[in-house]
Parts: C-alpha cells; structure tokens; sequence
C-alpha cells in the first residue's frame, strides 16, 4: 500500500485569483509583510500496489486527470505504507 | 463528548450528562417518570434530547405558532409537512417554505449557508415539487469589520455554490448591515417549487409490513445532535461545542433530487412517504413518519449506509449528514425503488418496516437498542408558555417625532445611497445564477423575483422581507409592518398575494422580554396576514440569536409568493422613460 | 436536424437547451445521458453548461471521460457539428476539442449578469444569422469562464479567425477577451455565454437565437469560417 | 523572507465530496487499485520577516483564515529563502 501525495499549482506565467484573494484577505487582517499567496490542490491517495510501476500510474493519473498541464504543473511523493 | 464511553441509565442520570445535549432536569424526570415510567438508556436519552429539541419539537414557540393565521380557500396544506402548498389554478399548486442556518454559518460560513440551501431545497423536492426558485435572506453586522467582510464573502459564496450547483435559480431576497447582527449573523434560506397537485406527498410511513428505504449520501459522524445546537445560546467559552458542522454536496443533492422526483412521478403507486432528514437526522424523520401515519417503526441500524466504522446507534440516529432521504414504499416494490436510484448512482437500501402497535425500535449487533413509544418522540415534547414582560427599552421611547433638518438634500441623499443596507445588493446577488432554468423574467435587484411558470401565461412574484429595527421600536407594529412590506412588493411586481412563510429568528424566549418581542409580533403578522389573505404555510423558528447574553433585534423574516395571473402585467421598480410622469400612493 | 442534448450527471442547463430547441426553435432535439456510446443518429451534439461531476477538480475534468464523449470525439471528426456552452466549452477545452483552459474568473466569484459581445467571425456555421461585429447581448452564469492560452495558441487562433465571440467589457480575465472560440476545422465551438438563455423576450433578450438559426439554416451546406 | 508551504485537508469525520468525486473518477478510468482520495488545499505564501516569529504569525492565519479548526487540520513547513 501507497501514500501519495501530490501537489498541484497553477504555472508560473499564469494568474491565481483565488490565491490573490487569499492575498488580500490576508492584508486585511494586517499581515502585510506577506508578499505572496499561491493556492493549489493537495491530495492524499491511498493506492494498493498495482501490476505497474506506482510512479508510472501517478504520473498517468496526474497528466490525465488530476492536473491540466495546459496551466497547471504537479509534483508528488510516494510512501510505501507498513502492511496492516 | 462523543468519546465518551457511552454511559449505563443510572450513570446518565446521576451524572446528568444529558444536559450536555440540551436535556433539562425537569424533562429528563417527564421522560423517566411519565413517558417510559423507566430510565431511558443512553441511546434512548439521546434520541428525546433532539426530537425535544426547540429545533425538532417548538416546544417554545407552538404557543405562538398557533396565533397565525393559517386558513384560506387557497390552501391546500397549511404548516406540519416538510413545506405548505398553495393551489394556483389549472391543477398545479406551488409549495414554499424558509429555513434558518444562523448557528451553523456563524460556525462554518460557507458549509453553514451552503447546507441551509440544501436543506430547504429537500424540503421542497419531498413535497412532490420541482424546486424552481431560492431566496436568501441576510443579516450581518457593519461590514467594515475584517471578521464581518469574511462572514459575508463566505456566506454568499456558500449560498451560491450551492444553488448553483444544483441548478435553481436564486431570484431574490434581502440584506442588512446592521451591529446587532455582529456575532449573530443571519442566514435564512427559501425555496419555491411547483407541483400537480396529483404528485402532492406526504412524510407518513403507513401499512403493516412496508419497507423504510435509506437513499442518498452514507451516514458519518458529521453534525451529530446539531437539532440542539442549532438550538443553543452561543457563548464564546462554549466554542469547544462548535464542531457540528457539515459539509454540502450539491452534485449528490442534485442526483438525489431528479431521483426522488422520478420515483414521485413514475412509482407513485407504490411510494407511501418521503422525507428528507434534516434536523435530528435519522430519528426524526423515522419518527415522524410513523407518528403521523399513527404506526409502530422497526429499523436495523446495522443496514444504515457508514461513512466510517463504529458508528454507535446514538451517532447513527442523530447524526446530520447531507443529502439523505427516508423512503416509505410498498412491501415487494423495493427492487423498482432501488433501480431508480442505481441509474443515479446513489445508495437505496431498506432499513426497516412500518410494524404494528406504537412502538419505535432500534436493533444493533442483534440487540434491542431503543424501544420507545412513537408519538413520546414526535409529539409528546413538553410544551413551554413562556413568562413575557414587556421590555424597558420601550418604556424609555420619546413620543417626539424625529424632525430631520435637512441642509444640503443631495448630499444627504448621496450619504443615504451609500449606506450599506440602502445600496444596491449587487455585488451579492450577481454571484448567484438568477437564470438557470431560464424562467426568471424579473431577477434580482427589482422588488421581487419573478419566474413564469412554462406552458402557462401565469408567473409567481416572491419576496423576503423585515426590517427588525421596526420591530426592536414595537415588535407587534413592526411584524405587520413585514408583512405589509413584503405585500407592497409582490404587488409592485404585478401579483396577488398568495401566502407567506417565514423564519422567526429571536433571542432566549427563556428570558421574558424576548419573549414579548417573539409572542407580539408573532400577533402582528398573524393580525397582517389575515388582512392581505396570505395564511401562514410554514415556517421554521430559530431561538437563541444571542451572543454573550445579547440579542439580535427581533427579525421574523417574512417570505412571500403572490399570483401574476398574465404575464403581461409583470412590472419591475425601474423607471422607464424621461418624462413619465411620477406619483406618489398612500397616506 | 436533430439535436443531442448530452446530459452528464450534474448538467442544469441541459433542459434550458432542449426547451429553447423545441419551445421555440421548433427543433428535435433529445436529452442523452453520459453513457451513450453512438450518436449517428444525430446531426449536432451540444454540450450543455451546469456543473458535471460537480466540477469538484476543475469543471469538465472528469465529464470529458464519460463514454458520450468518446462518441462526441467521433462525431467532431466525422465533420458534423458540436457545440459546447459554459460548462460544455469548458469540457471541450478539458476533452482537447478545443485548445485552452477554462480558469476561476479573475474576481475569483461567480459572475451571472448579460454581457455584451461582438460577434468577429460571422463566417462559421453557427453564425452567418449574424453580422460581422455585431454587438448581442447574451447572459452569462459562471465562476471558472476566464479563457486562458498561450501565446502561441492565441497567435494561431487569431491568424485563423477562431475567435469568434469577444467580451466588450472583459467580465472574467480572459485572454484578448475572448468569449468563444471554433476549431480549425469549423466545426467544434465553445463558449461561456449562454445563447439558450436569449431566446424569448419575456426573459430579456433573443439575441441567442442566431447560433440555432445558424445551424439550422447551413445544415448541409459548405460554411467557410475565415 | 519565507517560503511558507500549509497543507489543509478536512478532519476525519468530515465529508469530502471533492475527494470522492475524484476517487470515482479514477476508478472509471480503471486506477482501481486506488482505495481513497482526500482532496485538500495547499497554499504557498511568501512572507517577509515581521517582528514576530513566523511560526506564530503562520499558526494565527491558518486558525483565522486559512483552515476553518471546525472542520479541517492543516500542517505547514518553513524554509528560508536566501535573500535576492
Ligand atoms: N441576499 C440577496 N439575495 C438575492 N437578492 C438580493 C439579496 N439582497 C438583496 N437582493 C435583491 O436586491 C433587492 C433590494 O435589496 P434590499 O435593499 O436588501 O431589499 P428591499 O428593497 O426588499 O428592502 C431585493 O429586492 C432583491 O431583489
């Protein structure tokens, strides 16, 4: 059994509203000295070992659903999880 | 609290834990000594804590509840059901109702408004109807405080995320700014369907032998005992009891909803009741089901559908998981039943059956759980005739009429304009899809919502309002007042007043003089509706709007749906050309 | 001309279409659910907007599996017609239809008021019934309706006259103010407006109405769209 | 500065439509060998050095802004950037 974790954030030239939002809410409640907010998706799966390679199946899962590479980039870390 | 090993009856009674889930001393003895002549078990003891819940049973408000005015020809079924209908001609009927979520948004902003929307929504589809509109009705404090702002943008972006979602077009409703909505914010939901008046439902579980069916999401330990929460003061020393919370799915509602509506449609013959769960959850709905239709109830609890391992009977009973119904269907019909929900891909699964006698049991693991009577849950609560006093504050009123001294009338008209509450509602309610259905003739921003109803040259003008300044200055004036307002709307809009619903959002009717501003008003609607015509069909009563021992101002939202029998004569507040002349009504 | 109304789970707006085909446009049109697997029997398939799938990773990111795509994807290559509104477009960009992605408007809310566009390319068989740079009115209802590209992309698109609807006033961020796009072979359009919502007067504009005519009128015909 | 990674995701008991959503997603596309999938929220702040320490003032934002406590967990890591 696997843990994945994967990271999901929008490209580099791409805009964030939401993390701007984030932003400024943040301002607002006077913490001005952040300078920054990017929002991405995280997720945890959990994933029995497989007949391929697990990195293989992540990576098809992220370019096929979990990310849009058009604007999006990803990243992930797999544990292998002790055998209940 | 819920790690709690669960205690034996004598340890619940002598450590009196049930006042944890809002049991009193004295209606724990009415349960002991009177209701089961026995002492309750733990399981037993939490069912009665939220079926007597204010939220579940009223048990403070029927009182007032009984004041309005509730008869008209046009009603075909008045405040009881999960909603009230109205007849509108040719068959078909519309069906409305409101429902506060003040205590959980105040908690969680965006879940708390976005799972009153939900809930209102199955209100409306178990009634038999097509929802068709929803109304939000809004009271926050000054929004230039940084908690405020994120109240309000959380608020509004739970309301929308879930009525757009599903799909039902937000086309009205009204807010306020006002300080003392400060740490009380209001969120008051409404939904509107229609309906042929031969898909009318009723929540009622009848016939020996018939199954009760599970459909929807599974069940998880998420708002469990919220019904008593919802009916809680809050206290900022209390926050440690703020995790009933929720999460909305609007994708599941939206399949649960054509579901049911397929199932009311197309199976009516062997469809019984419906209802959806909402507060109290699962021992509610159950409940009242067999109450009303006078019948014993058997479930196994071990069938319920879970979310997560080792619920005990006591979560799963009073857990308020989102987007579940109670089905009551003809005993050998089941497999129709659940091929509808397959095709939807939802959970239906027959959790039990309508038995003989009285009795409401509960099995797990093969044992006996709770053996109560039905009707000791749904209505045997205590009632409460609470103390009223009329408050102070309105002994101390000037009787001087309040000259304003006008100086500069543009600027003071600008200033005005620019006042929170008078401004346009904009930036909210643009955030809401006002169309989808695409029989919205007048959106939002107008003086009611206006949706033509297909196939007919009818439409339906809906409105909320209520201003509770009005009624802090004189509760019983500014009730009528309400009603008055929201009749003025409907009929700038071109209907004729049908109805109303409302929610009652108070402070502590424990306390005396918030009982006289909820027992007042409640006689000045009461009085208003019965001269506009527009009975009472239902409602919802929220208590307890109070925050460190302060009160909200006493805010009866007052929801309204009037007739435009020809589309021709729908009119929006807009003036529409230079030169009109303009005219001033009234005295 | 029959229309296919693909009906994913999650789909609102899906009715709004076959009720504006039928009510008004006197067209045959029928609702398909998701698990269709062969629309031959239809002569144009249109996407309709709503929230498949809940939209909870990115709208139209698990729609575009749904096995009626993989028979939309057939039918776009056979030539025929298909076009994708609001929640459509945004599974067209997400199926590769179309290029682009649908991203949170830039307010970072949903937005629903009219807006108004200009029609740049009348050349397409969805709307010779308009004229080239005709300003319409058409109501729009989303939070992720800000249409991003690259430069690249955004090049070719101009270059082959792809762009078909513009924002006047840019409501959601989108690149060039872009509010509809075809493909390069002129038969796949997506948009975030919502032309089924214009098409009678009692609800504010029938501006809409042109894109079915549109297609109702060149059925069979050659429309060059440059 | 500070390069601030916050990971929230909903407590246990709490229902995570989004998660499911795409775990059934997955599943259709035949990743069946996946048993779960939470889908939370990852934020990237950047945050210039205040005169309280970081860890303090990134404990006070995901309490009153970034996570609701009712409902959702988060963690968070801490690098220092090199300054530019
Ligand atoms: N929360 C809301 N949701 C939807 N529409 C709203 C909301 N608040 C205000 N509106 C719209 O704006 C109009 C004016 O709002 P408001 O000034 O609060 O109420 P009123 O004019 O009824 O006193 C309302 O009639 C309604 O159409």
């Amino acid at each position: 059994m696997y843990l994945v974790k994967v990271y999901v954030t929008y490209k580099e030239s791409i805009l964030d509203p939401k993390g701007e939002a984030v932003n400024d809410a943040l301002h607002r409640l006077g913490y001005t000295n952040v300078q920054s907010v990017e929002l991405g998706k995280y997720f945890e799966l959990k994933l029995a070992a497989g007949s391929r390679p697990v990195e293989a199946q992540v990576d098809e899962m992220c370019d096929r659903l979990l990310a849009n590479v058009n604007m999006e980039t990803y990243r992930y870390e797999i544990t292998e999880l002790e055998a209940l | 609290m819920l790690k709690n090993p669960e205690l034996s009856p004598e340890a619940l009674r002598d450590t009196q834990a049930y006042r944890e889930w809002g049991l009193t001393d004295a209606e724990y003895q009415l349960l002991t000594d009177e209701v089961l002549g026995r002492l309750p078990n733990y399981t037993e003891a939490g069912l009665f804590s939220g079926m007597w819940s204010e939220h579940c049973s009223y048990k403070n408000s029927k009182p007032v509840l009984k004041k309005f005015w509730t008869q008209g020809e046009q009603v075909l079924e008045g405040p009881g059901e999960g909603a009230g209908i109205i007849d509108i001609g040719d068959g078909q009927a519309v069906v409305f109702k409101a429902e506060s979520h003040n205590h959980p948004s105040a908690v969680e902003p965006y879940e708390g408004a976005a799972t009153g929307v939900g809930g209102i929504i199955r209100d409306i589809f178990s009634m038999g109807a097509r929802p068709i509109a929803l109304l939000d009705s809004l009271r926050f404090g000054e929004p230039e405080d940084t908690h405020t702002k994120y109240l309000i943008s959380q608020v509004v972006a739970g309301i929308g995320g879930y009525g757009n979602c599903i799909g039902i077009p937000t086309i009205g409703g009204d807010t306020v700014f006002d300080a003392s909505y400060q740490k009380n914010p209001l969120v008051n939901a409404m939904c509107v369907g229609i309906l042929d008046q031969a898909d009318i439902q009723k929540g009622q579980a009848t016939g020996i032998g018939n199954s009760v069916i599970y459909v929807g999401a599974k069940t998880g330990r998420d708002g469990i005992n919220g019904a008593s929460f919802a009916s809680a003061e809050f206290n900022d020393a209390k926050a440690s009891q703020r995790s009933a919370v929720q999460v909305g799915d609007p994708f599941m509602e939206k399949l649960l909803m054509e579901a049911c509506l397929e199932v009311i449609h197309d199976h009516r013959d062997v469809l019984i009741g419906i209802q959806d769960m909402g507060a109290a959850g699962l021992v509610s709905s159950s409940a009242e089901m067999a109450s009303k239709a006078g019948s014993g109830l058997e479930l196994n609890l071990d069938l319920v559908p879970q979310r997560e391992s080792g619920m005990t009977p006591f979560e799963l009973m009073l857990s308020e998981s989102q987007e579940r119904m109670l089905l009551c269907v003809k005993a050998g019909a089941e497999d129709e039943i659940y091929a509808v929900f397959e095709k939807y891909g939802l959970d239906a699964v027959t959790i039990g059956k309508v038995t003989t006698g009285h009795q409401y049991q509960l099995f797990h693991h093969q044992e006996l759980v709770a053996d109560v009577p039905v009707d000791a849950l749904a209505t045997k609560a205590p009632v409460y005739q609470r103390e009223k006093k009329r408050p102070t504050r309105l002994n101390k009123q000037s009787h001087h009429q309040f000259m304003p001294r006008l100086v500069d009338a543009t600027g003071t008209l600008k200033k005005m304009l620019q006042q929170p509450t008078i401004a346009s509602k904009k930036a909210i309610f643009e955030t809401y899809d006002a169309q989808v259905q695409t029989n919205t003739v007048v959106k939002p921003g107008s003086d009611a919502g206006v949706i033509r109803i297909r196939h007919t040259d009818k439409a339906l003008a809906v409105t909320t309002d209520v201003n509770g300044r009005y009624l802090y200055l004189n509760p019983r004036v500014g009730g009528e007042i309400a009603v008055a307002e929201a009749a003025r709307n409907i009929v700038a809009s071109g209907g004729l007043p049908l109805g109303i619903t409302d929610c009652l959002n108070y402070g502590n009717p424990e306390k005396p003089e918030q009982f006289y501003d909820l027992d007042e008003s409640a006689q000045g609607i009461a009085r208003a509706c019965q001269l506009f015509n527009t009975p009472v069909i239902s409602g919802n009563v929220s208590l307890n709007n109070e925050s460190n021992g302060e009160a909200i101002y006493p805010t009866p939202m007052i929801g309204m749906v009037g007739l435009i029998k020809h589309q021709r004569d729908i009119t929006t507040q807009d003036f529409k050309h230079a030169g009109d002349a303009v005219y001033v009504l009234g005295s | 001309m029959i229309f296919a109304v693909p009906v994913f789970p999650g789909s609102n707006c899906d009715h709004d279409m076959v009720n504006a085909l039928r009510d008004v446009l006197h067209a045959q049109a029928d609702l398909v659910p998701a698990t269709t697997s062969d629309l031959t029997a239809y002569d144009a398939v249109i996407l309709p907007g709503g929230f498949s799938y809940g939209d909870y990773l990115r709208s139209g990111a698990i729609a575009r599996f749904a096995p009626v795509m993989t028979a939309v994807q057939a039918f776009a290559a056979a030539g025929k017609p298909v076009m994708g509104i609001c929640n459509g477009f945004q599974i067209l960009t997400e199926a590769g239809l179309l290029p682009g992605a649908l991203q949170a408007n830039r307010s970072a809310k949903f937005i629903c008021q009219t807006s108004e566009l200009v029609v740049r390319n009348s050349q397409t068989q969805f709307t010779t019934t308009y004229t080239e740079n005709q300003h319409i009115q058409l109501p729009i209802a989303h939070g992720e309706g800000n249409y991003y590209c690259d430069d690249a992309t955004l090049a070719e698109l101009q270059a082959h006259h792809q762009i078909v609807f513009e924002y006047v006033d840019n409501p959601n961020g989108s690149v060039a103010n872009i509010a509809g796009i075809i493909n390069r072979a002129g038969n796949v359009l997506g948009m975030m407006p919502h032309p089924e919502r214009a098409v009678e007067a009692i609800l504010g504009s029938t501006d809409g109405l042109g894109l079915f005519k549109s297609l109702l009128a060149n059925q069979g015909r050659e429309v060059t769209h440059a």
